[in-house]
């Protein structure tokens, strides 16, 4: 948690100055105008309604409400469905900021740690970087065994026959498992992708000491 | 008066052919009418017949013209004789198109034909052709009253369409209160950063200019006179007066801001770090004078956060401060909001807002604003509450539904309090009792006009200058005065200085009609004036109370003195003289009276009622013309006789009517009160306050009070009115008929 | 010479054994019949996908879609990159917009490609395999090579979200796109263009990390579907059709429905429709079987 | 009315809506020259397709009627309809317009009796009521139409029908062989006054305007309620003639939005609020209205007139701009959104959704002719660079009506200090 009461402590009560600084297309945030579009918009919204959907974030990073935001399950909830981009009236690139401040969170270690989407996301990019190439049956053993053993095998066997169907159409190999697809260049990959982060970790420190 | 040659002239065009027996028209013309030079014609605002009307006026030496044919809302083009005295018959629209083609109905028709060419005939008899108002002046000078952006604007505006003019201006400088602003809103592309007033261009170019005198410290004392003729006393600090000849005058006095100390709970007056919007320009000034940094009042230190509170005072139901919004207080609190941005983006602003009122291309600026870090927040603040050098900005975040929101150490605090119009003495507000020890303020007059009817323009209940705002912002009810700027309406410079370029034409138009003895809106270019037989007059001092623009003053005998070119020709004078010694050359007692007694009245046995409808020009006749041309019917026993407004109707036209006969009587005017639609603006008021009285005049003659209608009625009424006439008609069958018919 | 040349950027899904191999097999038979070329970008890497937010951060996720430019350049010089998966489509043509308009960013990434001794120049064009048919051969051309028209059958044309918004086929509107029900009328199929979840989320990864949110939503994509009197879905997502379909079991068994709709790709439509087998159109892909189409695949060819 | 011939003393006004109207008047009044271009068969313009004005509810047909009795009484205006201006040439003092004027088949002998409407059968959409309607192809533009003349339909040139209109004429008004004709007009100054359109509702997509039958927009709602009206005044639904009396209005339906209007039209709030009023007016007993809204912009004077609205229980206001609009099996529109004031989710349906559609320029800037400075919006900004061409009303800002007159007053003045130097200079 060091990291994060450094940059709380820099920031004091300008929230929404840390979060332009530090989350990726946050700079936009303050050009909300509260017109609720990106709220009404968003299917999940509709279906199990968001602890704070995107426009009650945006004010909230305005009123400084540091802990709620980054602790909130709802950036979690976005499905990437892109509505919300394509009809606000502002043209904030809601999807990319609710990502962002869900990314920013996860950085911090705020993110709440059950969040089984927060789970899933880290999940799939390491299995996706790992090899540079999606491992389908790993990606899916790995989410459902994520609390232990027992639980795994309760979560496989609710996804048996789906796993069953997949198989029989020849669209799950259980082969995966030992050998999947993979690119040829792991050691680029692993490279260029460290240099990235560092990069990218080393341009944040900088706004941070300002 | 010169010797009067009749003609009347009937149509046979458009199925009046068909409808109706136009010999018989003709004949009714000569023998009733008593025009003996009468003729039809197949087409008569064809080329053929205008032109057989010429020639007659030319040859025939015609001086009055009686049409029967289509309404006199139609063809006006070709039944254009502007030196003779014409009228209109309407046979078309006003008899056969609300009539039934069918054998049974051609009776009643045709009779109501023939009555509408009595009518014509008798009515233009009784007229003459309107020759203007000799009473006129001819000063071509402006008096501008107010030296802030919109009177400069005014001024300078006048000056360059050719016209000499006099600015007074009550302080020691020119420029008001755009002249202690920073900077102004932008009114240019891209809409983004707050930009230089013009201000001071605006002074020297009014300087500069040989054909604007300026007084400074200058009041106007005393005005006299009427458009075109105005003679005004301005009173200098040197206790001087000088006496100005002019042609009209542009009331540009402009606002003052609401009193932040009537808001305490906002922190007004509690504390020096608590400013109202021109405060905070005072302070933006002081700053771009030193060092660009703005300082807080009660200790000079830089400004690191301030609260901008949007409405105060403003917006309010309750009652006790404004009641509404000043349309500009949210681009300004922007524009101040981009002060400290822009001179140090870690300023922290705030702007608390209900409705952010940005309106065209200020969403631009609001924008802008966001982009350079203002922060917007919708709420509603409860307190500010001064804590040393700091306050505390408690608010409910509308948003988060949070009630306890607040902001606290706050060093700066700006109010957006709202314009309030300086628009002098209103002069029909009720005297309001002050409360406990508060002193009430007299207002002081801003023209002194020298009118019986006060000194001031009248005032809407806000406070503004009285108009028809939508359609014709600029008509008072003063003529030859306009009122521009916030005095009218809360306005920022831009609309200031549009509204003061308006007002300026508005005035050279009524200086130019008052010299040609013309009336102004909405009878605009009427030559016809009122006439009064003062020999007549009982100085009973009614004409001079009653008239809606205070054209009629009273000279020590008490005998009215009209002041022609400050009337509007509406005719509420000559309604309301009880001795009918007050007259309009195309429009009198005798005009509409004549045709009430030229109805041709049916016996009691007959079955055939009278009913006459005295219709408002504007909105009741063309109601009823539409009605025609929507061919919805109404019965054939009503005589439509049109007025040039309620107010005008004078109570010996009902009187006559009832004695003569008829069995009722429909008066239909525009809806009067707050949301006035007069175009004389008092006038169908007056009319019905004057009509409520008939009651006893109907007992006197012991008739039904049914007898007398008094109707509001819209231009769209097209279907109402027919419903509403048929329903009468079938009402007086049940009172029965008039006792007065046969005598 | 082929008609028209592309360099291939067929996504994870698409690879033998994963889910959305039936996907690459139509499309293969698909680009035969329509004279296509496509050539695989050698060692291509995953597009990180919207869903890898977590942990990707920004310049990581572009750097990996960054790489695939430089190699199709590389490899491939001049050629278009087709991506067929929705989400590598929009995630390497984000990159590619974020690139061109942020040079920091642009050097940034080219820095951390050094260090797979790779290098971008212009960076390609990334169209969709959907782009590819409508705007460089055109329904026309596609209409041409039907000679088995599938008759009678009534498709719902499911667009979902990530072929639709932010960019979307140029043309089309966000919240009723034509283009897939045009494909379905090409096909001699029955289009229902009033179908009103076409361009409803089907919950995306959610799928996975909160099953029941996600079926939420593809419960009504499917019911209404069935509501309209569809057959069969359609669509050209590889995501969505793994998630409209194969969990329709699962909410059956959550909301009691009777669900068993196929969901099929626009190329299986097309391969069957232009004469194709049930293997060339990867039918043995489905999991719920689209009988009608099998029948039809039987069919002898009308020429 | 008389054909006086145009100078470089003259003003030319185009438009003949309420802002051109009053400018050509107030210069007429002044003792100017004017010639008045309209394109549409009648003058009048946007608000003569309005049922009331607010804040006062009085009837725009009023004002018209006043401002046509001017015009019938002033002889200084010259009256051109049916013409579109396609060319400005010249400088300052001294312009030469070239004006377009499409054929009304009917001259100067008409009568408006009527008869040639009655002696045709074809049936052609009425512009003057959005195309909700139809009206005969031989037609008068509207009951207040000045000039009051009947126009046939030029899809009716050709066919039998036009030979009947020309039969049942007997004043010879029917001339089927009128072509377009294109004339040039001296001017010195041009007021430019061509007023604004409606947003194209189509480009909104969400709310399925042209989708859903019961999805309309302000200004037709107006028509609606007019007696005028293609429904006589009643508010029916399209879709099936149903009572409309639960109805949603949608602010900033266009404006400001990146997407579409950038910035605010200024009327649609109070539109919408004077709306509701129809409403209350049409079902008092049971009408219901509902206002979306993200600001309510009821500025200065207007203020007072939301408060009534907000007084009045069959009004609720939500504050939120409504996401999307699906339609349920009734064909009722459904409105989905969250009222972010406390973040409220709602699925409403409505018998009728109301957009407030934005206002654009219906000449766009780069559209006019000569080289004019416009707004990012297009509507004609204050620049020395415009010479004596002077914007006016809507065409140079989104005004509500009053602001437009004090614009076309303004701008009338402009133009006649230009022709007052004109003037001096040929003394």
């Amino acid at each position: 948690m060091s990291a994060n009461t450094a940059v709380a402590e820099k920031y004091r009560n300008n929230f929404l100055k840390e979060i332009e600084e530090q989350v990726e297309m946050g700079d936009w945030v303050k050009m909300c105008m509260q017109c609720g579009v990106c709220s009404g918009s968003c299917p999940t919204n509709f279906q199990s309604a968001w602890e704070h959907p995107p426009q009650e974030l945006f004010m909230m990073i305005r009123a400084g409400k540091r802990e709620e935001v980054l602790t909130s399950s709802s950036m979690w909830n976005c499905t990437s469905c892109y509505n919300c981009i394509v009809r606000c009236p502002r043209k904030l690139p809601i999807t990319h900021i609710m990502h962002g401040i869900a990314e920013y969170a996860h950085r911090l270690g705020m993110a709440p740690k059950l969040q089984p989407t927060r789970f899933f996301s880290g999940l799939f990019w390491k299995n996706a970087t790992k090899t540079g190439r999606v491992n389908e049956l790993k990606l899916s053993m790995g989410l459902y065994f994520k609390d232990g053993l027992g639980a795994g095998i309760k979560e496989g066997m609710k996804m048996k026959d789906v796993a069953l169907g997949l198989m029989k159409a020849k669209r799950l190999n259980p082969f995966e498992i030992i050998k999947g697809h993979a690119c040829k260049d792991q050691k680029g990959i692993q490279a260029m992708l460290k240099k990235a982060y560092e990069i990218e970790r080393s341009r944040k420190a900088a706004k941070v000491a300002g | 008066m010169a010797d009067i040659k009749v003609a009347a002239y009937i149509c046979k065009g458009c199925g009046l052919g068909e409808r109706l027996d136009t010999d018989a028209l003709v004949k009714i013309a000569q023998k009733d009418g008593k025009v003996p030079m009468a003729k039809s014609h197949d087409f008569l605002c064809s080329a053929d017949g205008v032109a057989m009307i010429r020639n007659d006026i030319d040859n025939e030496g015609v001086t009055h013209i009686m049409i029967g044919a289509c309404s006199r809302r139609a063809k006006t083009e070709a039944f254009y004789f502007p030196s003779n005295a014409v009228a209109r018959a309407n046979l078309r629209e006003g008899v056969i198109w609300i009539r039934p083609d069918t054998e049974e109905a051609r009776e009643t028709t045709q009779e109501m034909a023939e009555d509408y060419i009595r009518m014509g005939c008798a009515e233009v008899k009784a007229m003459t052709a309107p020759g203007g108002n000799p009473n006129t002046g001819s000063s071509k000078t402006l008096l501008v009253v107010g030296g802030g952006v919109t009177g400069m604007t005014t001024a300078i505006e006048a000056s360059k369409t050719g016209y000499p003019v006099v600015l007074v201006e009550k302080t020691g400088e020119l420029g008001g209160m755009a002249g202690k602003l920073y900077k102004r809103i932008p009114v240019h592309e891209p809409f983004k950063s707050p930009a230089d007033t013009g201000v001071a261009d605006l002074i020297a170019q009014v300087m500069g200019d040989s054909n604007i005198k300026v007084y400074l410290n200058a009041t106007v004392a005393k005005t006299d006179g009427a458009p075109g003729r105005f003679v005004v006393d301005i009173a200098t600090e040197s206790g001087a007066t000088h006496t100005e000849d002019i042609g009209a005058i542009v009331q540009a006095s402009g606002f003052t801001l609401y009193d932040m100390n009537k808001l305490p709970e906002l922190g007004g007056g509690q504390s020096p770090n608590v400013v109202d919007q021109l405060g905070l320009e005072s302070l933006a000034r002081a700053a771009a004078a030193g060092d660009g940094v703005i300082r807080r009042p009660s200790d000079n230190q830089p400004v690191k956060s301030v609260v901008f509170v949007q409405c105060a005072g403003q917006r309010d139901p309750t009652g006790t401060h404004l009641a509404y919004c000043s349309g500009t207080c949210c681009n300004t609190s922007i524009k101040q909001a981009m002060y400290f941005k822009d001179a140090n983006p870690s300023v922290d602003t705030t702007i608390i807002y209900t409705d952010l009122r940005t309106p065209g291309n200020g969403e631009d600026f609001y924008r802008s604003a966001q982009e350079k870090g203002v922060i917007f927040t919708k709420g509603k603040v409860a307190q500010v509450v001064p804590n040393g050098a700091g306050s505390t900005v408690k608010f409910h975040d509308l948003i988060l539904d949070d009630t306890e929101a607040a902001m606290a150490d706050v060093d700066l605090v700006v109010l957006a309090t709202g314009q309030v119009p300086n628009s002098g003495v209103d002069i029909f507000a009720a005297p309001k009792e002050s409360e406990e020890g508060a002193v009430e303020v007299k207002p002081i007059s801003i023209l002194n006009l020298n009118y019986r009817q006060g000194p001031d323009v009248p005032q809407l209940k806000q406070g503004f200058t009285d108009s028809h705002f939508i359609c014709f912002p600029y008509e008072t009810r003063r003529t030859g005065i306009y009122t521009a700027g916030p005095v009218r309406r809360p306005m920022d410079i831009a609309q200031a200085r549009e509204d003061a370029t308006g007002a300026a034409l508005k005035a050279i138009q009524a200086l130019e009609n008052a010299e040609l003895g013309r009336a102004a809106h909405p009878r605009s270019g009427d030559l016809s004036f009122p006439k009064v037989r003062l020999e007549g007059c009982t100085q009973c001092k009614r004409c001079t109370v009653e008239c809606p623009f205070g054209a009629i003053d009273e000279d020590e005998k008490r005998f009215p003195v009209f002041n022609e070119s400050r009337c509007r020709r509406c005719g509420t004078c000559m309604g309301a003289c009880p001795v009918r010694v007050i007259s309009f050359e195309n429009y009198s007692v005798n005009t509409v009276g004549a045709q009430v007694k030229a109805v041709d009245i049916p016996d009691e046995f007959s079955e055939k009622p009278r009913i006459l409808i005295l219709a408002c020009e504007n909105d009741a006749y063309p109601a009823l013309d539409m009605a025609g041309m929507n061919r919805n019917e109404y019965s054939a026993f009503v005589r439509v006789i049109p007025i040039r407004c309620l107010g005008s109707v004078n109570t010996i036209w009902v009187t006559d009517a009832l004695n003569a006969g008829y069995d009722g009587v429909m008066m239909m005017g525009c809806k009067h009160g707050d949301e006035y639609q007069c175009h004389f603006v008092k006038g169908s008021e007056l009319g019905r306050v004057r009509m409520s009285k008939i009651d006893d005049t109907l007992k006197t003659l012991n008739l039904e009070s049914e007898r007398v209608r008094d109707l509001e009625v819209a231009i769209t009424d097209i279907e109402r009115v027919p419903e509403m006439i048929n329903k009468y008609a079938a009402e007086l069958v049940a009172v029965g008929p008039s006792p007065f018919k046969g005598f | 010479m082929a008609k028209k040349e592309y360099a291939f950027y067929p996504g994870c899904s698409s690879q033998k054994g994963a889910s959305a191999s039936n996907y690459l097999t139509s499309v293969e038979s698909m680009c035969k019949t329509l004279d296509v070329k496509l050539t695989e970008i050698p060692d291509w890497n995953c597009c990180g996908a919207s869903i890898g937010y977590a942990e990707a951060g920004e310049l990581p996720r572009h750097v990996m879609n960054a790489r695939n430019f430089a190699l199709s350049e590389q490899h491939l010089p001049g050629q278009e990159i087709v991506a067929t998966c929705a989400a590598c489509w929009l995630g390497a043509r984000e990159t590619r917009e974020r690139l061109t308009h942020s040079d920091t960013l642009m050097a940034d990434t080219r820095e951390a490609l050094k260090e797979a001794g790779l290098q971008i120049k212009e960076m390609p064009e990334i169209r969709h395999m959907v782009e590819v048919l409508i705007e460089d051969l055109g329904f026309e051309e596609m209409a041409k090579h039907v000679v088995r028209p599938l008759e009678g059958v009534k498709i719902a044309g499911y667009v979902g979200c990530q072929t639709n918004r932010p960019f979307g086929v140029a043309g089309e509107s966000f919240e009723n796109p034509m283009y897939l029900d045009k494909m379905v009328e090409m096909v001699g199929a029955e289009a229902i263009p009033e179908y009103d979840m076409k361009v409803t989320c089907c919950g995306g990864a959610l799928a996975f990390s909160e099953p029941e949110k996600a079926q939420a939503q593809i419960k009504d994509i499917v019911e209404s579907a069935y509501d309209h009197g569809a057959e069969m879905i359609v669509t050209p997502c590889p995501l969505c059709q793994a998630n409209v379909e194969i969990y329709q079991g699962q909410i059956n068994q959550r909301y009691g429905t009777k669900f068993n709709i196929p969901v099929m790709y626009y190329s299986q439509l097309m391969v069957v429709a232009y004469g194709g087998s049930a293997k060339d159109a990867a039918l043995n892909g489905q999991v719920i079987k689209a009988r009608r189409l099998e029948e039809i695949a039987a069919k002898p060819v009308k020429r | 009315m008389t054909e006086h011939v145009a100078t470089n003393e003259t003003i030319l006004v185009v438009g003949g809506g309420i802002s051109g109207m009053t400018a050509a008047l107030e210069a007429a009044e002044t003792g100017k020259n004017v010639v008045l271009v309209e394109k549409n068969p009648a003058l009048g313009g946007r608000t003569s397709q309005l049922y009331r004005y607010f804040p006062k509810l009085c009837h725009p047909v009023c004002g018209l009627e006043i401002n046509q009795r001017r015009l019938k009484n002033n002889p200084r205006v010259r009256v051109l309809t049916l013409a579109e201006v396609s060319g400005i040439e010249g400088s300052t003092g001294n312009y030469t317009a070239t004006i377009r004027i499409k054929p009304r088949y009917v001259n100067e002998n008409c009568t408006a009796c009527g008869d040639c409407e009655r002696a045709v059968e074809m049936q052609v959409p009425d512009p003057f009521n959005y195309n909700l309607g139809q009206h005969k192809a031989a037609f008068l533009p509207n009951a207040m139409a000045y000039p009051q003349r009947y126009v046939l339909d030029p899809a009716i040139i050709g066919s039998a029908d036009a030979e009947k209109a020309k039969a049942a004429c007997k004043y010879g008004a029917i001339d089927l062989d009128m072509k377009e004709e294109t004339i040039q007009v001296k001017a010195g100054a041009v007021v430019w006054a061509t007023g604004w359109q409606p947003y194209d509702a189509k480009k909104i997509q969400p709310y399925g305007y042209g989708r859903f039958k019961n999805v309309i927009t302000s200004v037709e709602f107006e028509r609606l309620a007019d007696i005028h009206g293609p429904t006589g005044g009643k508010i029916l639904r399209p879709s099936d003639g149903k009572e409309a009396k639960n109805i949603a209005f949608i602010q900033c339906a266009g404006s400001r939005d990146e997407n579409h209007l950038r910035h605010c039209s200024r009327i649609c709030c109070m539109a919408s609020l004077k709306q509701t009023h129809y409403v209350r007016e049409k079902y008092p007993e049971d009408g219901k209205s509902t206002i979306y809204y993200i600001d309510i912009r009821a500025i200065d004077r207007f203020e007072d007139f939301y408060q009534k609205v907000q007084a009045d229980p069959s009004v609720s206001f939500v504050k939120s701009k409504v996401a999307r609009i699906s339609e349920d099996e009734h064909g009722n529109p459904v409105c989905w959104g969250v009222n972010t004031e406390g973040y409220k989710r709602y699925t409403t349906p409505h018998d009728l959704v109301v957009l407030a559609v934005g206002m654009e320029p219906s000449v766009k800037g780069v559209d006019i002719p000569g080289h004019i400075v416009a707004d990012s919006s297009g509507f004609i900004e204050a620049d020395p660079a415009n010479g004596a061409v002077f914007g006016a009303g809507c065409a140079s800002n989104a005004l509500d009506v009053n602001r437009a007159v004090q614009s076309a007053t303004a701008a009338a003045l402009r133009a006649i200090q230009v022709v007052n130097k004109v003037a001096k200079a040929e003394a």
